[in-house]
């Protein structure tokens, strides 16, 4: 059972707009507050948006949730990766930052003065935390949205489940 | 500055507030909805120290995610 | 233009002001709806014009580009209050029809009346 | 495919919004102007799928962009204003006689139909309450009944002119 | 020139204080969905202290979180709302 | 009988230290500061390259519990997935 149909409409209009929101807050994660963390948190909460306002069928048939698996497996790897390449000097050092290359210019003091060329290592472990929060929360949401199912309200309804 | 002594006396009130409803009130969903406006307080006073990161992160997961669950809870318990 | 800005401040605020009376003054969810959602949203229209108003401003005389960022992004939250305040204030009002809160002192009820519950 | 078009093209513009006065080309820095794109395409391939059932392509025609406008500005916030000082003196007098009436809207969309909703939610004395599914009939709170069986001119004025014209 | 930082404090401290009175709506509320009017309402509130306070402190960035808080208090009424009229 | 008297004592426990803390509480807002906040304020921009002292604190000197917390919330999802495993097949 879904939503009404203004509920439904809203929800495509922004939808997209909370994805790149979030991806905005991860990208600028060294920059402006917020990270990986909070960013996942937030594209996360883009599926639970679908869900409540869709059903669990249009999201199986829209989505796949092999998916999530995998940004979240593939986020966590990715993290330790990362942490391991600086191990010449010790675990999670910063290994790139003020070398200048790519990820490896000097910030200059500011707000949001788009630079995003900076801060060594600390961007793409953004980028690596923020997959993988969104998908462990996604995935979370989604199994537990599936599990609300299994107790039906009334009387009728579980003799009807019960198989 | 006396001001904003009294932003952080009005937003500790409702956090209060908030807090004691969703311990005593019976209905569980009533609590549910009072432990949201906790969290929501929280976040305002999280703005308030100039913490914009925890703000954020109140804001996402408790605010936003953590009603989605309890609510989830509750349709497994089946009781309102 | 500063006096401007004061102005909307106020305005907002007795409209922010008349949503929270509004919410103890009306016997039922869907009158206290009626008022909540207009006031509210009209009074956060005030304030974060004043916002919007006094950041443009300030870019306008100091050329700092925070001040545009600010009123920038004071109205996207904006953008996104309007859109999602009233479609939440429908999801709660047929939330509560549908839980079986009926509306008080009514003389029609069409919703009820196709359900079978007038 | 249109509407996977569509949303890339819109995230990419409200990615350039929410980065706006950032550097150098003008308002913003070229880093910016490239990390957008790819963030464009996710954001296109996750909103796509979604999009194109519920808002309807003729929503792309500059016409409508300036009647909506209008509509915001003129029409819809006087509405508004008149809302809520109606509002005002029902919360001072107290005064009201409450009931939930059926309007015939003949519209079709469901994008007109949420732009009507949410336009009679915010101006005097209506809220929308739930929505007939197959037949696109508004059930709406009405604050100060004055007909049991009302024509929607009555109730809403002219807005359903205003959906048709706008988001259909 | 134009020194508002006051006059912006003072609105929200105002905003603050009718989150309050939402509260107390919330708390007092016979039914259920008197109580997510409430909350709703003390939503908005937020949302507009959040915003006015990010211009007091002219402290640009925060304006964030007032973005973030508006989209993701939809979702939370959404659930609490699907929840109610016995959708889940 | 005996329960009665441990809920009452150790209620009792708790309301004691809560307003003895409350009595040595520190003032609202004004944080102590340590060796190390000084350090993390004036040497994390030049280091890390970052203007956000917060991420360069969380991903860089203290990684490991960015690690820990990764870790936990791999470990929260593995748990959820295998309790609710069988519902995706119905």
């Amino acid at each position: 059972m879904r939503m009404s149909k203004i509920v439904r409409t809203i929800t495509a209009l922004i939808f997209w707009a909370v994805v790149v929101f979030g991806l905005y807050v991860v990208i600028h994660g060294h920059l402006t507050p917020g990270g990986g963390f909070q960013g996942g948190a937030v594209i996360a909460s883009s599926t639970a948006l679908f869900l409540v306002a869709f059903s669990k069928e249009e999201f199986l048939k829209k989505y796949k949730d092999a998916f999530l698996s995998l940004a979240e497996s593939g986020g966590l790897t990715l993290f330790i990766s990362t942490a391991f390449l600086g191990i010449g000097t010790t675990f999670f050092y910063n290994f790139i930052a003020n070398s200048g290359g790519i990820f490896g210019n000097p910030v200059p003091f500011g707000v949001n003065n788009g630079d995003l060329n900076t801060g060594g290592t600390l961007p793409p472990m953004n980028m690596a935390v923020g997959l993988e929060v969104f998908g462990g929360i996604s995935l979370i949401l989604f199994f537990m949205f599936l599990g609300a199912y299994l107790k039906p309200f009334n009387k009728e309804e579980s003799e009807v489940h019960k198989e | 500055m006396g001001m904003e002594y009294w932003a952080h006396f009005f937003t500790l009130i409702v956090l209060v507030i908030g807090a004691y409803l969703a311990v005593f009130l019976r209905n569980l969903l009533a609590s549910v909805i009072a432990l949201s406006a906790m969290s929501l307080a929280l976040s305002l006073e999280f703005y308030l120290l100039h913490a914009p990161d925890v703000a954020i992160a109140e804001a996402g997961i408790g605010a936003g995610l953590t009603t989605a669950i309890f609510i989830f809870a509750l349709r497994g318990v089946r009781r309102d | 233009m500063s006096g401007i800005v004061a102005l909307f401040l106020i305005i907002g605020i007795a409209f922010n002001c008349l949503g929270a009376i509004a919410l103890y003054r009306f016997p039922d969810v869907y009158t206290r709806l009626h008022g909540a959602t207009k006031a509210t949203t009209f009074g956060s229209i005030f304030t974060s014009l004043a916002v919007v108003l006094y950041g443009f401003t300030k870019w306008a005389y100091t050329g700092e580009p925070r001040f545009c960022v600010l009123a920038v992004h004071a109205i996207l939250a904006l953008i996104a209050l309007l859109l999602t305040n009233p479609t939440g204030a429908h999801a709660i009002a047929r939330a509560a029809h549908r839980s079986g809160v009926m509306p008080k002192r009514a003389v029609v009820d069409k919703l009820a009346e196709r359900e079978g519950k007038w | 495919m249109g509407s996977y078009v569509v949303v890339t093209i819109l995230s990419y513009l409200f990615y350039l919004i929410l980065t706006m006065s950032s550097g150098d080309l003008g308002l913003w820095s070229s880093s910016e102007l490239v990390v957008g794109i790819p963030v464009a395409l996710v954001a296109g391939l996750a909103g796509g799928r979604v999009f194109g059932e519920y808002v309807p392509a003729s929503l792309l025609n500059p016409i409508k962009w300036v009647l909506f406008l209008y509509y915001v500005f003129v029409p819809f916030f006087i509405a508004m204003a008149k809302a809520n000082i109606d509002v005002a003196m029902r919360v001072l007098t107290g005064k009201i006689n409450p009931g939930i009436v059926r309007i015939k809207t003949g519209l079709k969309k469901s994008m007109s139909l949420t732009f009507l909703a949410n336009s009679i939610t915010l101006t005097p004395g209506t809220l929308s309450v739930d929505v007939d599914e197959e037949s696109n009939d508004l059930y709406v709170h009405w604050i100060d009944v004055k007909n049991i069986e009302p024509e929607p001119a009555e109730v809403c004025g002219d807005f359903p002119q205003w959906a048709r014209r706008i988001a259909e | 020139m134009m020194e508002l930082g006051g006059w912006f404090m003072m609105a929200g401290v105002l905003l603050v204080v009718f989150g309050f009175l939402a509260v107390g709506r919330s708390a007092l509320g016979p039914t259920v969905p008197d109580r997510v009017v409430g909350l709703d309402t003390l939503n908005t509130y937020v949302v507009a202290a959040m915003i006015v306070f990010g211009a007091a402190f002219d402290s640009v960035i925060y304006v964030d979180i007032a973005i973030v808080y508006a989209l993701l208090s939809f979702v939370a009424t959404l659930f609490i709302a699907r929840y109610l009229e016995r959708g889940l | 009988m005996v329960g009665k008297a441990l809920k009452w004592v150790s209620f009792l426990f708790f309301a004691v230290m809560l307003i003895w803390g409350l009595t040595l509480i520190h003032p609202f807002g004004e944080p102590l500061q340590s060796d190390m906040d000084s350090y993390f304020i004036q040497n994390a921009q030049k280091e890390c390259a970052a203007n956000n002292v917060v991420t360069s604190i969380v991903f860089d000197y203290r990684g490991f519990d960015t690690l820990g917390e990764a870790t936990v919330l791999f470990t929260a999802v593995m748990g959820v997935t295998a309790i609710f495993r069988g519902v995706m097949k119905k």
